[in-house]
């Protein structure tokens, strides 16, 4: 199915928490609100028309300008072969989403990353801790605004 | 006096991390004062000890002499017997030390031809033939560590306990008819319990270096080891109920009548139970797929991990010797020891061919062969070693019970068996030449352009 | 077993951490499979739950390697950030800068010179050649055969060769740029490739015999590791790991992209010959198929390697439009995905990299309980897991 | 006069493992002894020319029992090792003990007159294989029964208790 | 040359070490080794015995049968300890007075 048909039949189903949408350019996604990810999350796997059974990555952009964090959720189907996008806008003070362990498992350590990175908080997550950084680490190193600490547990760096 | 300065560095977890400064070593009791007394009476006495050098020296031989003589009053050190136990145990000791070089020289050119590569050359002129007493000479250098809170002790003692009895098994194996140590009449078994010792200074080793890694190490040897004691026993009984004796001079002498009255021919059973044993042989001396104790991918390096310095030349001193010593044992018993093929020119350099063929046979294997995990190891014991070699044993007795004059049709077909299985051997042998010049005759397409190109040795 | 207290006459030696011990039944050893081993492939550091050999639990700590490539990525022009991506998965180097350029001339809308687009296909799959060698070699070294290593190196090195005549680096090439590639073939490198490839396809069935089919080896990965394609496909594993587990799914085929959909190739997918479908022999077999499907593409890719410019014109500061786009790639590990914003500046505003192993390694704990130590060996062999492209 | 040295060499061992293990408390160290002492009293068998018992020791114990001894002990040692320093009384309970069950054997052995006749000289394995058939024919069976008893009992005891499932190989695991 | 007493002597030492070793360890597999001592204190006897001459070989046949013996009790033993082990987390045999009332 081509981009433009998967956003039409997801208005179909889910008009009220899909937001906007854009079919052609390189990317084609959909932009949903943050209450109705878990719901379209679940549609697009089981759905036997989409059938997106395969999380590829989910990407956490932080905008310092419009005050959000927008995480892009991208999908794609071994058995029908397209590919899609969700996005989903959090707001960058306090970014707090539902998780979608449960509808992809692969997505348990990609929100890991996204917290220990971005810092964007995930419900009901199996087990949400840092993934890459040490446990005790300040702040979040992929926000536009991370200032480089100096001194960590006695280890120094000159900035 | 910032803030941070007192933060002891952790580990994410939060356990204190190690930090490993120069360790400040303080004397106590009898070291401090010996190191006063090196450090007052030092200057002075090392040139005045220089100075009476020579006279140092004749003093000791003095010494040494008269301790001899006092000691002769309780037995004459000129006896015959003893001058000759002390003269063959240190032939001996240098025979197997030498044995253990060669071998450790021999693995890395083995392993380096299997694995088209050249293997050490450049330590020593031909082919790199002191490649082993580099080694040797760079362990001895090298820092001797022992973990903070080992077993001290144990862990000492451990390499010690792992060598003697790897050195004592050679006391009854026969090279040559009168070349052996002391021919006591249960020659076998005393070889086969100085390998039972060999586990426990591995287990005290693994056990005594403290780490969990090691404590694997330890206990898969031991089950390894205690359990394929029982199928390599097995099939040596089979072979010595058919000769009739324990001392391995009498099982060596019966077979001198050229190849075909080694017993590896005389019947179908022994002649599987030499592969049997041979196996067996391979999992108690650790080698080839059966290398658990030290398994490097998953073990890192099992019980002697924590070794270092000298102490882990003696553990793999004690590994070469007792494979030597288990090929040994092979050769005198299937293969007729000092006896030649051709009845006659019996002579202790075939026990060394025989012997070292064997050796080499287990470092090709080792080169090949990937490994077998622990319970696929004790399944092979317990499921299909341990029967079949019961099986070998009940048919070899079964067919000596009826190889003999009054069964006069049997031994006809056994005397054509006997044939058979010689020419086999004879066919195994000549596969494996012809295997071996077929290589050799490619080699240059086996190995590949880019080994001619850049190592001409090849 | 109802709760016994204990008393005790003499006070019992306390345990380190100072409480009294209660009922224990099983010691459950804590065993740490550290940054330091020498089967994690890489600093990856794995906390096991044993009893005795038997494995009940594992967690992998990961972060190492982690060298916040993405952070340098937003204050690094285009241009300036493809040898990064040599450093993702090092094994693979032209296969990472392969995906990094096609993201960047996808969003770009730059088009690429059709001989560029061979020698990309004809380098990507060396490259794979390459790492499949390193894969099952170290997988044979984790069996406790040391041959296999060797050989495969011995193999490897020739390719090393070709490409160091190509583009003068051997591990970290960052020969393929945004656009086409950096600069031509020497001529004659047709024919030493080829020269190659004659070498090297009799060799693949000498390895198979001395390891594939290794009764041992079958013994030790066989039934091992059992991924199911459900479970394979919810974990996100891609790449050999997907394949291996029955599901035929390669981007090169599903999404083609520079020319695949012009060479005929077909995908390898495991079949569980030696025990169940899915398990580490299947994954390790995969590997072993592609190196051969890998040949047949290069040979293809060779024959139609037309001449003409390798580079196309991309200004010296290349300077994307404002825009998002998601680009992935199929690399010996699994799909490699960039995920690039833009806001129409010289680098770019946000990269995320979907690292294969990264997804990959998530399946080592749903699979390692019930294993026995040595089975942990074959998983994480099997896995083939970079820390590269783990910790970016 | 030279066996008179190695008698007390290796009867010297001997007892000096037996006092080392009364005194140390470190469970390996006495398993190691107790090794030392079982070497030791193999030594005396060769001395004593019952050169095939001396190795069936060496084998059988050294070889199987140590070794099974050092495994319960690696195996039980690890969690609190109980209190092995005996209290006050004891010692001077064992001391007295020690000392008058000691005085007595001594004493009935040096005042009984043994029948000693002359060496009998260093017999072969073969005597003792008959004998063992021939006279000692019905311990010899017996014995092998019970082997099999105490081989099967042990393993039942000592079966593992937590019902661990067989290795994952069984079955592949259910999609969370 | 040797006489008999030495060695009668020396395994009463034994015997007496073996019942002290018995007596005062509490570890269960320590009171294994004591009775291992007093096994071989037996054995070394017997041994003694048919070397000098007193029932000829049938004392070194009986030592074979005193150390099979005694190998299957150390194994039966030991799995014994394993379960006690298993049942209270300690081979202290003081914890072993469930029966107690």
């Amino acid at each position: 199915m081509t981009p433009s048909d998967i956003i039409a039949f997801l208005q179909q189903h889910h008009a009220e928490s899909v937001v906007s949408a854009v079919a052609d350019g390189p990317y084609p996604h959909a932009l949903v609100k943050a209450e109705g990810l878990a719901a379209v999350a679940a549609f697009l796997k089981t759905q036997p028309r989409l059938r997106f059974d395969l999380l590829r990555c989910i990407s956490a952009i932080d905008w310092p300008a419009k005050n959000n964090i927008e995480l892009a959720y991208d999908v794609i189907s071994t058995s029908l072969g397209h590919a899609f996008a969700i996005k989903v806008v959090v707001d960058r003070a306090d970014p707090r989403v539902e998780s979608v362990s449960t509808v992809w498992p692969a997505a348990e350590w990609h929100e890991r990353e996204a917290f220990d990175l971005m810092g964007v908080e995930f419900l009901h997550h199996p087990d949400l801790r840092r993934i890459l950084m040490p446990e005790d680490w300040p702040g979040h190193p992929l926000r536009k605004d991370y200032q480089d600490i100096v001194e960590y547990r006695g280890l120094k760096f000159n900035p | 006096m910032n803030q941070t300065a007192n933060i002891k560095p952790q580990t994410p977890l939060g356990q204190a991390m190690f930090v490993c400064e120069r360790p400040k070593v303080e004397y106590r009791g009898l070291s401090l004062k010996i190191v006063q007394l090196a450090t007052k009476w030092g200057p002075i006495g090392i040139p005045l000890l220089l100075r009476f050098a020579w006279g140092i020296f004749f003093a000791a031989l003095v010494f040494v002499i008269a301790f001899v003589w006092v000691v002769g009053r309780f037995i004459n050190p000129l006896l015959p017997w003893f001058v000759r136990d002390v003269v063959v145990v240190v032939g001996l000791l240098a025979f197997v030390s030498i044995v253990a070089i060669i071998g450790i020289w021999g693995e890395r050119k083995v392993s380096g031809r299997i694995q088209s590569r050249l293997g050490p050359m450049r330590t020593g002129a031909w082919h790199g033939w002191a490649q082993s007493l580099a080694d040797g000479l760079k362990f001895v250098q090298k820092e001797d560590l022992i973990p903070q809170d080992a077993d001290k002790p144990l862990f000492r003692l451990a390499p010690y306990v792992a060598l003697v009895p790897a050195f004592c098994a050679y006391l009854a194996i026969p090279f040559g008819v009168g070349w052996v140590f002391h021919d006591s009449d249960v020659g076998l078994l005393f070889v086969l319990a100085m390998l039972a010792i060999e586990v426990l200074g591995v287990i005290m080793g693994g056990w005594a270096s403290n780490s969990k890694w090691s404590l694997y190490g330890a206990m898969r040897e031991g089950c390894q080891l205690v359990s394929y004691e029982i199928p390599m026993g097995l099939s040596l009984v089979a072979a010595v109920a058919w000769l009739g004796s324990l001392s391995l001079v009498e099982l060596g002498r019966a077979q001198d009548g050229g190849w075909w009255s080694w017993l590896l021919f005389q019947n179908p059973f022994l002649f599987a139970a030499f592969f049997t044993y041979y196996i067996a042989s391979l999992a108690s001396c650790k080698r080839s797929p059966f290398d658990l104790p030290e398994g490097e991918s998953e073990l890192v390096a099992g019980f002697h991990t924590e070794y270092s310095g000298f102490r882990f030349v003696m553990f793999f001193f004690a590994e070469y010797m007792g494979m030597f010593a288990v090929s040994a044992v092979a050769t005198v018993i299937f293969l007729g020891g000092w006896n030649s093929p051709v009845p006659g020119l019996a002579s202790p350099l075939w026990f060394v061919i025989k012997s070292t063929f064997l050796v080499w046979v287990q470092m090709w294997v080792r080169w090949t062969l990937p490994r077998i995990r622990i319970d696929q190891v004790m399944h092979a014991c317990v499921k299909y070693l341990l029967p079949f070699t019961l099986l070998l044993f009940v048919g070899s007795s079964l067919w000596q019970l009826y190889d003999n004059p009054d069964h006069r049709l049997f031994e006809g077909f056994a005397a054509v068996v006997r044939f058979g299985l010689g020419c086999l051997g004879l066919l195994l042998l000549g596969l494996y030449f012809a295997g071996a010049a077929y290589g050799f005759y490619h080699r240059n397409q086996l190995v590949g352009q880019m080994v001619r190109k850049h190592l001409p040795g090849a | 077993m109802k709760e016994i207290e204990l008393q005790y006459r003499h006070p019992p030696d306390l345990l380190d951490d100072g409480e009294i011990p209660s009922d224990i039944r099983t010691e459950e050893l804590v065993l740490n499979m550290g940054p330091q081993h020498p089967s994690t492939h890489g600093v990856l550091r794995v906390v096991l739950q044993t009893d005795g050999e038997l494995v009940l639990g594992a967690t992998p700590y990961m972060g190492y390697l982690h060298r916040c490539a993405e952070k340098i990525a937003e204050k690094v022009t285009y241009r300036q950030f493809t040898p990064y991506t040599d450093r993702l998965d090092y094994l693979a180097a032209m296969n990472n800068n392969l995906g990094f350029a096609l993201a960047v001339e996808k969003l770009g809308g730059i088009e690429v010179p059709p001989r560029a687009d061979y020698l990309r296909v004809i380098f990507a799959e060396l490259n794979r050649i390459a790492s499949h060698l390193m894969a099952t070699g170290s997988y044979g070294l984790d069996m406790g055969a040391f041959t296999p290593l060797v050989y495969c190196f011995r193999e490897r090195e020739w390719i090393m060769d070709l490409f160091e005549a190509a583009c003068g680096a051997r591990l970290t090439y960052s020969y393929i740029t945004i656009g086409g590639v950096r600069e031509d073939v020497p001529e004659g490198w047709g024919d030493k490739c080829r020269e190659f490839l004659d070498y090297f396809e009799p060799k693949i069935a000498e390895y198979n015999d001395l390891l594939s089919f290794n009764h041992i080896f079958i013994n030790r990965t066989g039934n091992v590791g059992i991924c199911p394609p459900e479970l394979a496909v919810a974990y996100g594993l891609t790449g050999p790991c997907l394949r291996g587990s029955g599901l035929a799914w390669d981007l090169r085929k599903a999404t083609p992209y520079c020319r695949y959909h012009e060479l005929d190739f077909d995908i390898p997918v495991g079949h569980g010959e030696n025990g169940a479908v899915g398990d580490c022999w299947d994954r390790y077999f995969v590997r072993v198929q592609e190196m051969v499907q890998s040949v047949r593409i290069i040979r293809q890719a060779l024959d139609k390697l037309a001449d003409g410019p390798v580079q196309a014109k991309v200004p010296r500061v290349v300077k994307l439009p404002a825009g998002e786009v998601y680009y992935e790639v199929e690399n010996p590990r699994g799909q490699l995905g960039f995920h690039l914003v833009s806001d129409g500046g010289t680098s770019p505003y946000r990269l995320k990299i979907r690292g294969p192993s990264f997804c990959n390694l998530s399946v080592l704990p749903v699979l390692a309980p019930n294993c026995l130590l040595a089975d942990i060996a074959a998983l994480l062999g099997s896995i083939d897991v970079v820390m590269g492209e783990v910790d970016r | 006069m030279l066996e008179a040295v190695i008698f007390f060499l290796l009867a010297g061992l001997a007892v000096a493992a037996g006092v080392a293990i009364l005194l140390s408390t470190s469970i390996v160290r006495m398993a190691y002894w107790l090794i030392t002492m079982l070497i030791a009293v193999g030594g005396l068998y060769f001395l004593l020319g019952a050169y095939f018992v001396g190795v069936i020791q060496i084998l059988v114990y050294v070889g199987g029992v140590a070794v099974l001894l050092v495994f319960g002990v690696m195996l039980t040692s690890r969690q609190l090792a109980p209190k092995l320093r005996p209290g006050r009384g004891e010692v001077v309970w064992l001391a007295l003990v020690g000392f008058v069950l000691l005085e007595a054997l001594t004493l009935s052995i040096l005042h009984t007159r043994w029948q000693q006749n002359a060496m009998a000289p260093a017999n072969s394995v073969g005597e003792i294989g008959r004998s063992l058939l021939g006279e000692f024919l019905g311990p010899f069976e017996l014995v092998s029964v019970l082997l099999l008893v105490a081989m099967l009992g042990a393993a039942y005891l000592a079966r593992p208790k937590v019902p661990t499932q067989g290795p994952q190989h069984a079955k592949g695991t259910t999609v969370p | 040359m040797m006489g008999l007493t030495p060695y009668l002597i020396l395994s009463a030492i034994l015997l007496v070490l073996g019942i002290a070793i018995v007596i005062s360890k509490r570890n269960a597999i320590a009171m294994l080794i004591g009775v291992e001592f007093i096994l071989n204190a037996a054995t070394l006897n017997l041994v003694a015995f048919s070397r000098h001459g007193i029932g000829g070989l049938s004392g070194q046949t009986a030592a074979l049968f005193v150390i099979v013996l005694a190998a299957a009790e150390a194994v039966v033993a030991l799995a014994i300890f394993l379960n006690f082990y298993h049942t209270i987390a300690t081979v202290d045999i003081d914890q072993g007075d469930q029966l107690k009332g």
